[in-house]
């Protein structure tokens, strides 16, 4: 299954080190799941925190916004005749933060689209620990920026 | 739709997504909500969901484009309350 | 003026490549402003975007948060006798992003406390490019957590 | 305040914050805000706020040390409102 979703990863404007979808396992035009194993050797944990390395909760949140928010867009524009091809920004994101992420943690995120209108989409996001704990959860919206304008 | 009662209701709707440099007395019909009100286009998706939401309307596309003032959403309105 | 704040500064938990802070120019029980100049070198920008560095907004809710909301909450449990000695974890963000930073962009930002009860510290946010431009602004919130307990 | 009118008003400022596997229907007057309903300590300062500012109270860290259940929030509310 998981290489059907192949070519959505494919076309993220992302590349490590700040990709952070390592799969998907569900795509539809109302929701998306994915995961992803945070690399202890991260830059980000040399910083975040001082001898203490935790998952910066702005980290989780690009997880949750490029599993939950990108994928499920470029998945929509695919389907959707009339959109322009192009890379979505994020404009909003709102979100909380529940339990500290440890390095080498695998998190699975779930996005359930709210709506797609006008060029923007507006995704209800939660990233899960492999436990099944909610670690954090929110609201990210983009637009969609067309590359032909 | 011209009177007085709509454009409140159209402004109250609006106002929350004004930057906080611009003053909502100062909107009148002719303000443009791009250029002269500097909302973003993510913004103005909103207050098109909200409006739709307000007036039981659908807007496409194309009301969108049109919405250039605060006078262009009340005639959109207007017309689609119509149908 | 700027040396009356680096006590503030030594204290933040966070440390190169995390660390968004490069200076406070004011800080009072009410509100706080600092500025960070962006490397060219830092490790995201290799990933956001493929071969189009621009400053991810989670980085700069990450700036926001480091000077917003974590030096103004160092500043305020100084100055608040009952309160325990500890970390400020971010529990809610709320953002929105308005202009795109790139890399070597000086921003400015600006944090304004809303409340701080109970340990929770709850601020409004803004960041500037050097021009004045606001690039993005919102609501940052943290716990402080006791090292006592 | 031993009332169901003001059980329903704490019940109100409480819900938004119950994570969604919570349903506002199962708490009771017993119900532990930290243990039972899951409300963490960030919500539970946004709580407190939100009925300082329904009740028009001022509520200290006793206060907040004290009030464990959903019943202890109506007498703390009733005990400072006799003030």
């Amino acid at each position: 299954m998981e290489n059907a979703f192949d070519h959505i990863i494919a076309q993220l404007p992302y590349s490590s080190p700040f990709l952070f979808v390592d799969g998907l396992t569900g795509l539809t035009s109302e929701y998306v799941e994915g995961y992803y194993q945070f690399r202890p050797e991260s830059d980000f944990y040399r910083g975040h925190f001082k001898d203490a390395p935790v998952t910066p909760g702005v980290i989780l949140t690009e997880c949750c916004a490029q599993i939950g928010l990108v994928c499920l867009g470029l998945h929509l524009i695919e389907n959707h005749i009339h959109a322009a091809k192009g890379v979505i920004a994020m404009t909003e994101s709102q979100m909380e933060f529940l339990k500290p992420v440890y390095p080498g943690e695998k998190v699975r995120v779930r996005g359930e689209k709210i709506y797609f209108r006008f060029n923007k989409l507006k995704a209800k996001v939660r990233l899960y620990t492999a436990d099944g704990t909610l670690a954090c959860k929110g609201q990210i919206a983009g637009i969609l920026n067309s590359t032909e304008g | 739709m011209k009177n007085t009662e709509s454009y409140k209701e159209v402004l109250e709707i609006i106002s929350p997504y004004l930057p906080e440099d611009i003053d909502p007395k100062s909107v009148t019909l002719n303000s443009h909500l791009i250029d002269e009100l500097n909302i973003n286009s993510a913004h103005l998706v909103d207050i098109v969901l909200d409006l739709e939401d307000r007036y039981d309307i659908q807007l496409e596309d194309d009301d969108m484009q049109q919405m250039q003032t605060v006078g262009d959403a009340l005639s959109i309105i207007a017309a689609k309350k119509e149908k």
